[in-house]
């Protein structure tokens, strides 16, 4: 990777909020869904996978678009959907981003570029090169983030994206979030490659290999990919390697790893470790980061009240957003 | 006299007239640019060189890719045309299709919306055998959200067409290709075709004949037949398959009394089924007759001419059936 | 007392018996084998752990791989049991399952067949919203040379299966996903269950309620109720769409002259219309009332829990439907 | 490459051998689309590709197999296919391989192990996998050979096999053969990597680029592949380069190539050039070629009067091998 400098202090601050908040909002799901209280019914964690979403979003605006997946609320926040609606939409409150029709698969936020969440793996990348082809046409310098999980590189739509992507040179990053598991199959036991961003070769692309759970490297590789793009050079495949935490859904006992591998990963736990980096390099006060995480508590909390306050939407909804004209 | 065309120049001129119209209008799929000679049968002859190999452009064989890529673009303000050259290639493009085109508008709450034109070719007749010639509508229909369009006259595949690009809905258009050198009446510029609206081709009294698309060439033939045998026969050409006009045909059917649907998808689970089932339902005690529904016969398209040619709704199996109605 | 067994065990203990009854018996699929956990909810668990990793495979996130090789096995003298983890996901594997698998037999002429069963689960009513749960089998009974079968309890499931896997056709065998664990009588062991044989659940002599799968138990929550207003419905089970047990439900329909029909999947173009024009065409002077449908409301399926309660069949609409017929 | 030695004498004149075949039987397939006689419907030439599948299949016995596509009859021919039957089934005979029903895209003939030809770009790779896996299963050492174009490099089926193949060490061939073009879109226009074999590596699987249409690199290219899956190492992709001289299909103006370009790859043509090779090196003298060129025009001369004078299936073929038990 060529080094183009270092993430500033107030670079590294904006990475450790998002993780932050990313992080908050996922504990309070965890307990929602326990308690049952706001009926949310399906829940994927990225608990563990923070630091990448945050380190990319930092380098983005609203005007860039971002395709996501099922595990993509991390992807979400990080790329600054307004909590109320996210959370009215996991409520299924009609105040939902979706009017709760959607759910926290099919989250969507044009206004914060959170332009689709497939539940389909691989079906984020070929609607992220239709993004990018627009900006391309319009001339504008908009990128476009696909994210997806490492079982997706295997299935066909990575290919026809990667391949199409490299031919037309569009604005895309195909970010490939290494977490060693699709499901509950293994890393090897599915891919045939040792590195996935070496597949990048195959298409002409550059690949890039990082550790998405460092704050430093994960910013640094974005930067390079994201310039790339907005240069007109094309797409990269970043792979950020990473871990998942809380299994695939909440209730998996998550029982594939090695003695040891899975408490090894959790101690390298990739938020507290940015925030001690934070106050040891001096760029944050104790102080400063527990207002910081206090500010985020109250928004989780705000959320939740407003999700719990919103009204379910009516019947007539079934009928309504079909077709264009309305029944 | 009036000007002549056949349906590759007909729908040429569409995609003609509504790219010089709004620039947002694009055109992607295999072979669509003059440089890969302006598509298989030249539909989009022409077009790259008059707007550019931004908007009109060659992809790589990636079905699924062109389909996302569409989806994507269109979510953002372009009105992407996406050729899938073969009906039996949608099965590649499927879920960028049915899990993403069709229902992004309903999941997103309506935020979003598809507006993209999905055009195919198809149809028995040629020789290409069981995996080139599908009808396939039946199985879009059945996906809330997707419009489906099937022209029958170089003139209706004009408007019918310039209407599928200006909705804002996903929609299906089925070209017919053994007849795409057919003539028939001129379109007139830049008259669109209002989908949903059912065109009563032929007034008659005893008996509703209901087709679509290329099977009402053999309907017409069927009709005429019947005439010198002193029935006489009211053809409706639904035009769209969704919206279906049911208004039109049930104010046909309720005048005559009697229905025949004639189409060339296998009969079994076909859109005859629909019809039947819908006309029946709505005109119980005023048919004189069950519905009879004639279609391809229930097999994969066969190769040997005499087989093809057997397993299509001909002149004559219409006409059976419609004497079964008056029996 | 009879023994209980829920769906899981029995689709579970037929193909434990398939496989130690036939060595061709095998299986693929994402985390089939019990080192993935068998099966995402755990359905083949124990196989590999018997049958050994060679017979029952995890695969990559690669549906059309997994199709494809279990086409290719099957025409070499395996019967491979081919799993799509959720009916949405065949989106990606159609063109395997469609213009191959349903068509080999048919263009070889008879020299190749295609003996592999389908497996895959669905079903609305557990929050996962627009694209894990549609009911697709109207596409796949539309589709000449692929078998049908949506077994609704848990003894059919075990004897269906079996008859699945033992057919020389390819079989697309539903799994509802949501009843997964509701209990019923256990199945005979050894004991297949013909395909093409409807079973008549319940005598009656009013009106005819048709259904299959999951919908089955609306259908008997509705006959209860209308038992209770002195209403005699006769239930018929499908068991199969394809093939349909016609003389069973003509024979029905001609004793109760109404007839009633309810499935999950949407109403339009769905297998209800089919069932409908059928009845109606044979029956046409002894029907009394014109068939009605029950199906899902044509959208995709919602995510909020009263949209999506209000999006399928509930016995209230059945129980409507059959009113509607008697009035 | 690793170098195993040259082929002997006897190899390159087998190799002449089936090469010559498929050229007189091409050539005789034009005459007879030309004139017309024979109802020959649809043909895609594999003119210029001829040495491929001929090194390959001096290599293979019937137990081996084949799965290839559309332009297949050089492969098919190749693997020993009867000519009686391959020119009846273009007929459309009731004594074709396929009685007529599945046409020159759909050739099966599995006695000499020609599988499945499909019409589907990349279908022909997913169910190779199958059939290799079933020998991987049983312990034999058949392979598989999983011929496509350059053009289905670039879809879906294509990446997921690959992977398939090799994270499961199948005992398959992907046979690449690049000629440059697909339909009418040069290869670089579509294809985002230099050379196809390199995508070899995003599998962790050899990948051999080779002159494909010079017997012995070719055969050597395809003894190490073949004898690695036969000792059960896994797939190997071979990118075998050659050339298209006839267009796409019958008709095809096939302007796409430079000035000279398809003239200079015409000069080169290797059947004259290995006839040359084999009387220079001592290996046959012109008389014995002369003589097998008479018993090759004789062989063709003999399969299309046995196709001519076969009958046409009867229409009732078309209810037959749809599903196992008959209508
Ligand atoms: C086409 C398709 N096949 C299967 C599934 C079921 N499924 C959901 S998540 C998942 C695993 C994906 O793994 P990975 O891509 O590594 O993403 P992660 O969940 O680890 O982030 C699978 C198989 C699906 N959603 N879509
Ligand atoms: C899925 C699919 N998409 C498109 C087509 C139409 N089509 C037929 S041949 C062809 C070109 C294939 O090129 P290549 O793979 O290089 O093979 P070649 O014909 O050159 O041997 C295309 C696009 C198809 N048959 N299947
Ligand atoms: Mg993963
Ligand atoms: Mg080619």
């Amino acid at each position: 990777m060529t080094t183009l400098g270092q993430p500033d202090p107030a670079t590294l601050l904006d990475i450790y909020e998002r993780a932050a908040r990313i992080r908050k909002n996922d504990e309070a799901f965890h307990s929602a869904m326990q308690s049952g209280k706001l009926g949310i019914r399906i829940y994927y964690s990225p608990r563990g996978q923070e630091i990448i979403p945050s380190a990319i979003c930092n380098l983005l605006t609203d005007e860039d678009y971002l395709v996501t997946i099922y595990r993509g609320v991390h992807d979400q926040i990080a790329k600054g959907i307004p909590l109320n609606e996210l959370w009215a939409e996991y409520a299924g409150r009609v105040t939902g981003t979706c009017k709760g029709k959607g759910g926290p698969m099919h989250v969507t936020h044009p206004e914060t570029g959170n332009m689709v969440t497939t539940g389909i793996v691989g079906g984020s990348m070929p609607i992220a090169n239709g993004l990018a082809m627009a900006s391309q046409m319009d001339g504008n310098d908009r990128v476009t983030i696909a994210s997806f999980g490492d079982g997706a590189s295997n299935i066909g739509a990575f290919h026809e994206s990667l391949n199409m992507a490299s031919v037309w040179k569009l604005p895309v990053i195909f970010v490939c979030q290494n977490n060693l598991i699709a499901e509950h199959t293994r890393y090897e036991k599915g891919t045939s490659v040792e590195r996935i961003a070496d597949r990048a070769s195959a298409y002409g692309m550059p690949g890039i290999h990082v550790n998405g759970n460092d704050p430093l490297e994960m910013w640094k590789a974005a930067k390079v990919a994201i310039d790339r793009a907005r240069a007109g050079e094309g797409p990269t495949l970043i792979e950020a390697m990473t871990f998942r935490f809380m299994g695939h859904l909440i209730g998996d006992p998550d029982e594939h790893w090695n003695e040891g591998e899975k408490e090894a990963a959790m101690e390298r736990d990739p938020i507290p470790a940015l925030r001690r980096y934070l106050i040891d390099h001096g760029h944050a006060t104790e102080g400063d980061l527990q207002g910081l995480e206090e500010k985020l508590d109250q928004e989780v909390e705000d959320a939740m009240a407003f999700a719990a306050e919103s009204a379910k939407p009516d019947i007539l909804e079934l009928q309504k957003d079909v077709f264009a004209e309305e029944k | 006299m009036a000007k002549k065309m056949n349906f590759v120049t007909a729908i040429n001129l569409a995609m003609h007239d509504a790219m010089e119209q709004d620039e947002n209008v694009m055109l992607l799929g295999e072979d669509v640019a003059d440089e890969e000679g302006g598509g298989v049968v030249k539909v989009t002859k022409g077009l790259s060189t008059k707007f550019g190999t931004s908007r009109v452009r060659s992809t790589p064989i990636a079905e699924e890719a062109i389909m996302g890529a569409a989806i994507g673009a269109s979510l953002v303000g372009k009105r992407p045309i996406a050729e899938i050259m073969l009906m039996n290639f949608t099965t590649v493009s499927m879920d960028q299709m049915v899990n993403h085109a069709a229902k992004l508008r309903f999941m997103s709450g309506g935020q979003t919306n598809v507006p993209i034109t999905i055009r195919t070719m198809t149809g028995a007749g040629g020789g290409a055998g069981g995996q080139h010639c599908d009808m396939l509508e039946a199985w879009f229909a059945h996906t809330a959200g997707m419009k489906v369009v099937v022209p029958s006259t170089p003139a209706d595949a004009y408007g019918l067409l310039l209407s599928c690009i200006q909705d804002d809905d996903p929609c299906l258009f089925i070209e017919n290709l053994p007849t795409y050198w057919t003539m028939g009446e001129a379109p007139e510029r830049g008259q669109a075709i209002p989908l949903g609206k059912a065109n009563v081709v032929k007034d008659g009294s005893d008996v509703t004949l209901i087709s679509y698309g290329r099977t009402m060439m053999e309907a017409q033939a069927a009709c005429q037949q019947l005439e010198t045998e002193g029935v006489s026969v009211e053809l409706v050409d639904l035009r769209s398959i969704v919206p279906l006009d049911l208004p039109t045909v049930l104010e046909s059917v309720s005048k005559t009394r009697r229905a025949v649907i004639a189409h060339e998808a296998v009969t079994p689970f076909g859109v005859g089924a629909e019809l039947a089932a819908q006309i029946t339902e709505m005109l119980f005690s005023e048919l004189q007759a069950p519905v009879q529904r004639v279609g391809g016969s229930y097999n994969a398209v066969p190769y040997a001419q005499a087989l093809e040619d057997a397993h299509l709704p001909t002149p004559d199996r219409i006409t059976d059936a419609i004497k079964k109605t008056l029996a």
